[in-house]
């Protein structure tokens, strides 16, 4: 395989042996810093084929030049850990010692570093110290740190149970070499290796877990196990887990902390989304795409983790709180003039749009359907316990027979597109048929942030699997009530801008 | 419905009590064949075993039994339909008796004769009942004939065509359409047989359709040819009853101007209009949630309609054993199963 | 009475014989004389139409060959026209007619008597009896099982409820090994109170009543005189399984299934409500040669008038007359009932020609049969009103008592207490907490006499009532706990005592089956209710000297956060002697490992804004977060 | 010149009959004056009496009263009354033909006069509790169902529309207002904004062409096209007396004499400037039509015009 690849690189036949190595050797260390360090894969040969690729990819393709970055971001985590876990394995007493050396290899003569998480240390390091000359200096500084981290991190580690860390060294030991030679492929490759290299992450559900970060694997075990009740939940959670991410990752240097964490969190996102090809749920590619903004502000002018973090919260609250309470807000006189409210299948939104007005006192009649029986939908009467009064519960098959003079459709939705139309759960269009043909107003709730700049939707989304969904044509839509006001489905593209959501930024 | 055959009793009552009880046992509605069935054999009984002199005493018989089935079975109109069927038989019989086989006896429904209304029923107090008991008997009988018939009859009217895409719902509660679909794909060659159910995920449906649940319809209409929906009841005016959920289906179709075919055999084609759309909301089946839930919801509404009304508009043709009939043609077919005075009755 | 009886069959072809069915048509409950007066219990109506034609509705869909009515001397005449009503649906349809019938035992020992049931039998107890189910497996079941074993002699039908039900231990093959109807294992009355890994304790399920019994079953009541309920005789059962190893099985329904057999006025009104809701469909309110419409809303109407009402799920029957704004809400109103405007029913049941005032609100009441409730009159919840009565308007009466126009007769005089209210009209309440709405008061006389122990059953019970059963079992767990904790003990303990508390701890969570988690919380609960542990020191030295135990549960940070749940509660209960120690606590805790820094922080972050532990713990929060900062920054 | 006398006397008769009898519809009117010169005809042989009753025909026509109603149940009881035995007709006498058809009138009028209860009976399935109605312009049947519908304890909501010019729409809300039934009188423009509270539209019907739809106070057309849109139905209430021979394509091809008064068609030749008394309802907006043959979908009703004039 490597080898193959070293070939297509038209490598010298040194890049054969090099391969042949086993990838946990190094040597040439002043050869492979500058170099190899991109790709982060111990063999200098294969680098040395590298190099070029990457310097171009760097010049031209800047999305490449993060890819490969992140890739050995990701590499020396792993090294970090497996030191870790070794050193846990060893005596208590001995740890110290050891850790000593190491400091003290790193300190010397770093390039002939013996352990290989050592020499991707420095590959990484290098590779950050940009322009060469300045190198050796930096090197030294950056070598000593790293080994102060090493040890810290040993201590830490020896602390918790030894024995189920060592297992994972051997995980890590493996995955550490496969990574790199992912990783290989990767940087080495125009797209369509780039998905080869995906592919190889993707055909194994383990290996994308591991590649994202710890602070977002709640977030993916969650959508496995399949406890996602739909896009706002999965926001919600996304941004919980940005806040640990963002509080737990650490960056020596500041200047770099922005453009550090974006590559580890669009590594995360790629190992998610399967690089691109399942997309986020639009909702949520929105608040990521927000982020991400944000984030590679961070470390340039004064935007600090603490700045990060408050935007987080005060976008959340943008998003749910505030833009729900708007949102029932603009409706309180349409329901209260509503004989009856219909809603279907489950959405926060129209859930506390409902309380809302239930406190108010606004609500009459309230009819809950879902796609089947004991769905989704029952979360609402379980929520409006309490309402005194005329509560309907029934599954699609009903209908024909609950729309009466004066009624009042609200739907949630998970995305509107820019064409106008609206991704809601399947067997909300029959609905909406219906009540077309009854003369009842469909409108559909929708906080701005689900609003995104595409004319088609995909069937497939990352994280959630095929969710069912019905594309909602304009003309079965009486409004699309947002957090801004009520607006024709015509008017979408005017909101995309408006908040600049659409691609232009 | 464990038996539908009235059981070899000899006390009429016994025999009502029976029928009505089989009429309201079944946990999920049974197919209107077997119940239709079931009533033409109640009438038969009722034939052999009540008193009647004169035809008006029949017609009362009748009536009253009529009364007492719907009362407890109200969402049951196939009873109501096969009860005037027989009853115009018993008309004709004693016309038979009264004025000779061959001689012709004027269409109720001529206008004109509707008009005259001349009440020249002083025949009818002649005493026959002796007489019409034995043809009578003979005559109900061929009703069970032609039910049995109809099917055959019904799938002998193609519509469906090479490589079509048709969607039907309620295979698996409409024997007629199990049997139209059947023994259409001996003939013609289908793209897909699409199956809805009201559940999720429930492959139900006979191994030659691919099921899909109700939801999915809107979706899959895109590249559906025909609708096939299994008819409950037909009203003259062509709207229907059908399985609930058909609406939506209906609805999904006339968006993409996909045409609509209901299967409705002649006992479903009912001689008078619903009563307002109670008679669809009336039939409500089991709540289908478990207990729990269902217990703690003791004070919401759960609703599980059996019935939609479909309006004619968005149904495109029926298939009867008598010929396909368009919506807007279906009051045609009424002259030839009713008669007139009965319908006048309130029941 | 005539009737076909199948021939003898022996026992052998048993299972190929179809079941008979035996209902009692009437109630042997003393607080439901009163409103049946001249009838059975079983012509009491639901939503119009007599119970037992519901019963009869339902055992036409099962498999029933020939049923068994057993009914009264002085109720039997109105049983013939039943008689002659049904027996088209069944094979055969026989009246047992009894003399003196005091209890289902001398009810089920005059069937016996009469010899006419040939093998297994349904049993079904009381004559308002619904089941959406055929019980086709459970009979099935019951019948393999006989087959096997002929000792399997009566299995029991349960239905799922909502944990307000019967307590009952099962063990692998659906045998019951304990059984008791309140909803507190505690009193799980057994013998034998082992409890195996293989015994699972079930309170999430009701004891509908109805049983697929084997003719021993029946023998039982005929061998022992004194037995009053079926209750008696499956306790019996239990209790002799080793002598003459019998035992009884517990069919719990499929979720979907529902049944409900009525001992008193709850049951009454809740079977009402249900029936309405088609929690039994196919079983409904139907009525001959009157249509019974479901109007939008699941109001039933009888009849051709159409009534309007606010409200829903609710039956009106024929001739009521009803003012304008009437709200109707899962109840039943009985033909020939008149509601005057603005009044308001939820709940409750009006019985035929029974007048309801203007703007009278009724929730959770039973009214019989021509009852007056004026205007202005105020009816508290589970109150019954007596045939007959009128009532003036201004009188109070009082939550769960029973106003009659007599005074109680002696069958029942020493269980309540009586208050004239005005000439005509007395208000019953039952004695010594007896709840005349609920709870069981048949046959408790003759248990064994122990008063107190009912009493605090009949509490137990009114808690379940009150869906506090959990809680309640909690209690009981609690105290449990801390014997097993040998508060006595003031050193160390030792590995093997340690050892055997977590046993026995273990074991006591298994047989209340509590959650982990709740283990956890409550344990610690216990662990501070010891002695003198409002001194701080002894508190510590106890936590060293238990460090095992809270090792042994408190690994894990569900665990701890228990801990630490559990130590709010305490907090709760004895605020003022424990708070100063709270603080302290946790920290000595966290000194001890047993509490690690993320969990108290998760904790704490979980609390509310204005709990009271919020003060308490500021500093040691803080502290905590302060040296979590520190090593974030080593990290750095 | 005793055709003239016929003539002068059955106008009169009819005024009577309308100014008299109040709820009696103008078909009713024309043939119960029919009727009359059947009893006094003195007429030999059928061509003279044909020749009398063309006369009183074209007389009643001639009178400001709807003569869509009048020759539709004209033609109708001529029809009905001359469907008589063969062996009858070639009977030598006259006279004993004229007694036939004098009882075959009179049957043919009481059963005439028992339609609208018919048409209440078929409709009240309809109308079920707190039903919103919109009906148009006075119409005697339609106010006969109601009042069936009001009788059977079913509470209606109606709103009627003025129906300009001669305002009938007010004599319509007052005598629903007398029956107790919960009635708003509403401009003619106001229908749009109406139609989405109605359940369903209700009219009657001066005359039910053989299409299927039907002639009736202008205002209708634009009331059902209201209600086609925002899917309502609409019923039509008519007697099968108003049943005509005659297939309007559109509305220009309305007769005029349907569309004008006598007195203002009298002696004119441009009527293009007169403002039209009816339009033309096609089949396509109308639900049913309610008669006293039952409810008919606008198919049936050509065939049933089939049967009656064949």
């Amino acid at each position: 395989m490597g080898k193959n690849k070293g070939k297509s690189q038209g490598g010298s036949p040194s890049a054969n042996t090099g391969n042949q190595q086993s990838p946990k050797s190094s040597e040439k260390p002043k050869q492979s810093e500058p170099v190899a360090a991109p790709a982060a894969v111990p063999d200098a040969p294969a680098a040395a084929n590298v190099e070029q690729i990457t310097e171009q990819v760097n010049n031209l393709h800047l999305q490449n030049g993060e890819e490969a970055n992140r890739d050995d971001v990701m590499a020396a985590r792993k090294a970090k850990a497996a030191a870790k876990a070794e050193k846990a394995a060893k005596a208590a007493a001995k740890k110290e010692a050891d850790a000593a050396a190491a400091a003290a290899k790193a300190g010397g003569e770093a390039s002939t570093a013996a352990e290989p998480k050592q020499n991707n240390e420095e590959n990484k390091d290098a590779e950050r110290g940009g322009p060469p000359q300045s190198e050796m200096s930096k090197e030294e500084i950056l070598a000593a740190r790293k080994a102060k981290a090493v040890q810290q991190r040993a201590e830490k580690a020896a602390k918790a149970e030894g024995k189920h860390k060592q297992d994972q060294t051997q995980q890590l030991g493996q995955k550490e070499d496969l990574q790199s030679k992912s990783n290989l492929k990767q940087a080495s490759s125009s797209p369509n290796g780039n998905e080869k290299g995906v592919r190889f992450v993707a055909h194994d559900q383990k290996e994308t877990r591991d590649s994202i970060h710890n602070a977002f694997k709640p977030l993916f075990d969650r959508c496995e196990s399949g406890d996602c009740e739909g896009p706002d939940e999965l926001c919600l959670h996304f941004m919980e887990c940005a806040r640990q991410f963002i509080s737990q990752f650490t960056w020596d240097n500041e200047e770099q902390l922005g453009t550090m964490m974006d590559d580890s969190l669009s590594m995360t996102l790629k190992a998610i989304t399967q690089t691109d090809r399942y997309p986020l749920p639009y909702a949520m590619g929105n608040v990521v795409r927000q982020l991400r903004k944000e984030i590679m502000q961070v470390g340039r002018n004064a935007m600090t983790k603490r700045h990060l973090l408050e935007w987080l919260d005060d976008s959340e609250q943008q998003y749910f709180s505030l833009a729900n309470s708007a949102i029932s807000q603009h409706l309180q006189g349409k329901i209260a003039a509503a004989t009856k409210i219909i809603t279907y299948d489950w959405c926060p939104v129209v859930n506390h749009v409902l309380i809302d007005s239930k406190t108010k006192g606004s609500l009459k009649k309230l009819t809950v359907l879902d796609a089947a029986k004991n769905g989704p939908g029952v979360r609402h009467l379980t929520s409006l316990a309490d309402h005194m009064g005329y509560v309907e519960y029934g599954d699609l098959t009903a209908v024909g027979s609950i729309f009466e003079r004066g009624s009042l459709v609200l739907l949630g939705c998970s995305a509107v597109l820019s064409s106008g139309r609206v991704c809601l759960p399947k067997g909300a269009f029959q609905l909406s048929l219906v009540a077309r043909a009854a003369n009842v107003p469909v409108l559909i709730l929708a906080p701005t942030y689900k609003f995104v700049d595409r004319a088609q939707a995909a069937s497939r989304f990352a994280l959630l699997g095929k969710t069912p969904l019905d594309i909602l044509p304009p003309d079965l839509i009486t409004a699309i009530v947002t957090d801004i006001r009520l607006l024709p489905p015509s008017s979408a593209p005017a909101v995309l801008k408006a908040k600049a959501l659409d691609d232009a930024n | 419905m464990a038996q539908v055959d009235a059981p070899a009793a000899h006390d009429i009552n016994e025999i009502r009590t029976t029928f009505v009880h089989n009429l309201a046992k079944g946990h999920t509605r049974e197919n209107s064949l077997k119940i239709a069935q079931a009533t033409v054999n109640y009438i038969r009984r009722i034939i052999a075993l009540e008193k009647y002199e004169n035809i008006e005493d029949l017609l009362n018989v009748l009536r009253t039994h009529l009364r007492y089935s719907i009362s407890l079975a109200p969402t049951e109109l196939v009873v109501r339909n096969i009860f005037l069927i027989a009853m115009k038989l018993a008309r004709e019989e004693n016309m038979r008796v009264l004025v000779g086989v061959d001689k012709e006896v004027g269409n109720p429904y001529d206008s004109l004769n509707t008009l005259w209304k001349a009440e020249e029923n002083s025949a009818n107090a002649s005493a026959t009942g002796k007489k019409m008991r034995k043809g009578l008997a003979a005559t109900i009988k061929e009703i069970l004939v032609e039910l049995d018939s109809s099917r055959e009859l019904i799938v002998s009217r193609a519509v469906l065509q090479l490589n079509d895409t048709v969607l039907t719902y309620g295979v698996s509660s409409s024997p007629t359409l199990r049997f139209f679909l059947e023994s259409a794909r001996r003939t013609i060659k289908m793209r897909q047989i699409l199956s809805v159910s009201s559940q999720l995920d429930d492959h139900s449906g006979p191994d030659f359709t691919s099921s899909i649940s109700l939801r999915d319809v809107a979706a899959a209409m895109t590249d559906v040819t025909k609708v096939l929906l299994p008819v409950s009841v037909v009203f003259p005016d062509g709207s229907a009853l059908m399985p609930a959920g058909s609406l939506s289906i209906a609805h999904a179709a006339a968006r993409h101007a996909v045409p609509v075919y209901g299967l409705a055999a002649f006992y479903k084609i009912a001689p008078y209009y619903s009563a307002d759309a109670a008679s669809a909301v009336n039939a409500q089946a089991g709540i289908g949630l478990p207990v729990k839930l269902a217990d703690s919801l003791r004070h919401r509404v759960i609703l599980s309609p059996v019935f939609d009304v479909v309006p004619a508009h968005l149904l495109s043709l029926y298939i009867s054993n008598s010929g396909a009939v368009l919506p807007s043609h279906m009051y045609r077919l009424i002259a030839d199963y009713y008669h007139p005075e009965d319908l006048t009755e309130e029941l | 009475f005539s009737c076909k009886m199948p021939p003898k069959e022996d026992a052998k072809n048993q299972d190929a014989q179809r079941l008979s069915a035996v209902i009692i048509a009437e109630s042997f409950e003393p607080r439901f004389h009163p409103i049946t007066s001249d009838k059975s219990f079983g012509d009491l109506a639901i939503c119009d139409v007599r119970g037992i034609d519901y019963s009869l509705r339902w055992l036409s869909r099962c498999d029933i060959a020939n049923v068994v009515i057993v009914v009264s001397e002085k109720h039997a005449p109105a049983y013939h026209s039943i008689e002659s009503l049904w027996k088209g649906v069944f094979d055969c349809v026989t009246l047992v007619i009894c003399q003196n019938a005091h209890s289902i035992g001398d009810a089920l020992r005059e069937v016996e008597s009469r010899n006419i049931l040939t093998g297994h039998f349904l049993l079904v107890p009381s004559p308002i009896s619904f089941c959406s189910s055929t019980l086709e497996n459970q009979i099935k079941a019951f019948k393999q099982r006989f087959k096997k074993d002929r000792n399997a002699v009566m299995s029991l039908i349960y239905s799922e409820s909502r944990g307000d039900g019967t307590c009952v231990a099962i063990n692998e093959n659906g045998r019951m090994m304990a059984f008791h109807s309140q909803s507190d294992p505690s009193q799980l009355d057994s013998e034998t109170n082992e409890f195996r890994a293989t015994v699972t304790i079930r309170n999430d399920v009701v004891d509908t009543g109805i049983a697929i019994c084997s003719l021993q079953a029946l023998a039982h009541f005929s061998d022992n005189f004194d037995f009053q309920t079926r209750d008696e005789v499956i306790r019996h059962i239990l209790v002799n399984e080793d002598i003459m190893l019998q035992y009884v099985n517990v069919d719990v329904l499929p979720s979907f299934e529902s049944a409900i057999s009525v001992f008193d006025y709850s049951g009454l009104i809740r079977s009402n409500s249900q029936l309405i809701s088609r929690l039994f469909f196919p079983l409904f309110p139907f009525k001959c040669n009157k249509n019974v419409l479901i109007n939008s809303g699941n109001v039933i109407t009888s009849g051709r008038q159409r009534v309007r009402i606010d409200g829903w799920n609710s039956f009106v029957g024929e001739n009521v007359s009803v003012g304008t704004n009437v709200f109707v809400t899962s109840s039943s109103i009985a033909k020939k009932c008149t509601l005057e405007s603005n009044c308001r029913i939820v709940e409750s049941i009006v019985s035929e020609g029974s007048v309801i005032g203007e703007g009278v609100s009724l929730d959770q009441v039973f009214i019989s049969n021509n009852v007056i409730i004026p205007k202005g009159q105020i009816l508290p919840k589970k109150v019954v009103i007596g045939p007959n009565v009128k009532l003036n308007g201004s009188i109070k009466v009082k939550e769960g008592s029973f106003i009659s126009c007599t005074p109680p007769d002696e069958d029942i005089e020493d269980s309540v207490e009586t208050e004239k209210l005005f000439d005509g009209v007395y208000s019953w309440i039952g004695k010594t907490g007896r709840d005349w709405w609920s709870g069981e008061w048949i046959g408790r006389e003759d248990d064994d006499g122990d008063d107190k122990k009912d009493d605090n059953k009949e509490k137990e019970g009114e808690e379940a009532e009150d869906e506090e059963g959990e809680y309640d079992v909690e209690r009981v767990f609690t105290s449990e706990v801390l014997d097993s904790l040998r508060p006595a003990l003031t050193d160390k303990i030792s590995q093997e005592t340690a050892r055997q508390i977590i046993v026995e701890i273990n074991s006591s969570k298994i047989a209340y089956n509590i959650s982990m988690d709740r283990v956890a919380a409550l344990l610690f609960v216990a662990f501070l209710r010891m002695p003198d542990n409002n001194v701080f020191s002894n508190l510590k030295k106890r936590m060293d000297n238990y460090i095992q135990i809270l090792r042994n549960y408190y690994s894990n940070r569900d665990g701890q956060l228990g801990l630490l749940e559990g130590l709010n509660e305490h907090l709760s209960s004895n605020r003022e002697s424990f708070s100063p120690l709270v603080a302290k606590t946790i920290h000595h805790l966290y000194e001890k490992d047993i509490l690690t820094e993320e969990s108290i922080l998760g904790w704490h972050e979980d609390l509310e804004k204005n709990d009271p532990m919020i003060p308490l713990v500021k500093e040691l929060i803080e502290w905590l977060e302060e040296s979590d900062e520190e090593d974030e920054d080593e990290e750095e | 010149m005793e055709l003239e006398a016929l003539k002068s006397n059955a106008i009169s008769n009819l005024n009577s009959l309308m100014k008299n009898e109040p709820n009696i519809s103008t078909g009713l009117a024309a043939i119960k004056t029919l009727l009359k010169t059947l009893e006094i005809s003195k007429a030999t042989t059928a061509i003279e009496l044909d020749a009398e009753l063309d006369a009183v025909v074209s007389a009643m026509e001639s009178t400001d009263h709807s003569s869509t109603s009048i020759r539709s149940a004209s033609n109708l009881f001529r029809k009905f009354i001359s469907l008589a035995p063969a062996d009858l007709i070639d009977q030598p006498d006259f006279v004993n033909i004229l007694n036939f058809y004098n009882n075959r009138g009179r049957i043919f009028i009481e059963r005439v006069a028992r339609s609208r209860d018919l048409i209440g009976k078929f409709s009240r399935p309809f109308f079920a509790h707190s039903t919103r109605l919109l009906t148009h312009s006075y119409s005697k049947v339609v106010l006969s169902v109601l009042r069936k519908a009001q009788e059977s304890g079913v509470d209606l909501e109606v709103f009627v529309t003025e129906s300009q010019p001669n305002a009938s729409g007010k004599k319509m809300h007052e005598e629903l207002t007398k029956m107790g039934i919960n009635s708003t009188l509403v401009l003619d423009s106001a229908v749009g904004y109406l139609m989405e509270r109605m359940d369903a539209v209700i009219v009657g019907a001066e005359g039910v062409m053989e299409t299927g739809g039907i002639i009736n106070k202008i205002g209708t057309l634009s009331i059902a096209i209201c209600a086609k849109m925002m899917n309502k139905p609409v019923y039509v209430m008519a007697e099968s007396i108003k049943f005509v021979k005659e297939y309007p394509l559109n509305q220009s091809d309305i007769p005029e004499e349907f569309k004008y008064r006598t007195s203002v068609r009298a002696g004119r030749k441009d009527l293009s400037s007169e403002h039209p008394e009816v339009d033309y309802t096609p089949p396509s907006f109308i639900t049913l039509l309610f008669t006293d043959l039952g409810i008919l979908t606008p198919a049936a009703v050509g065939e049933e015009l089939i049967k009656l004039y064949t």
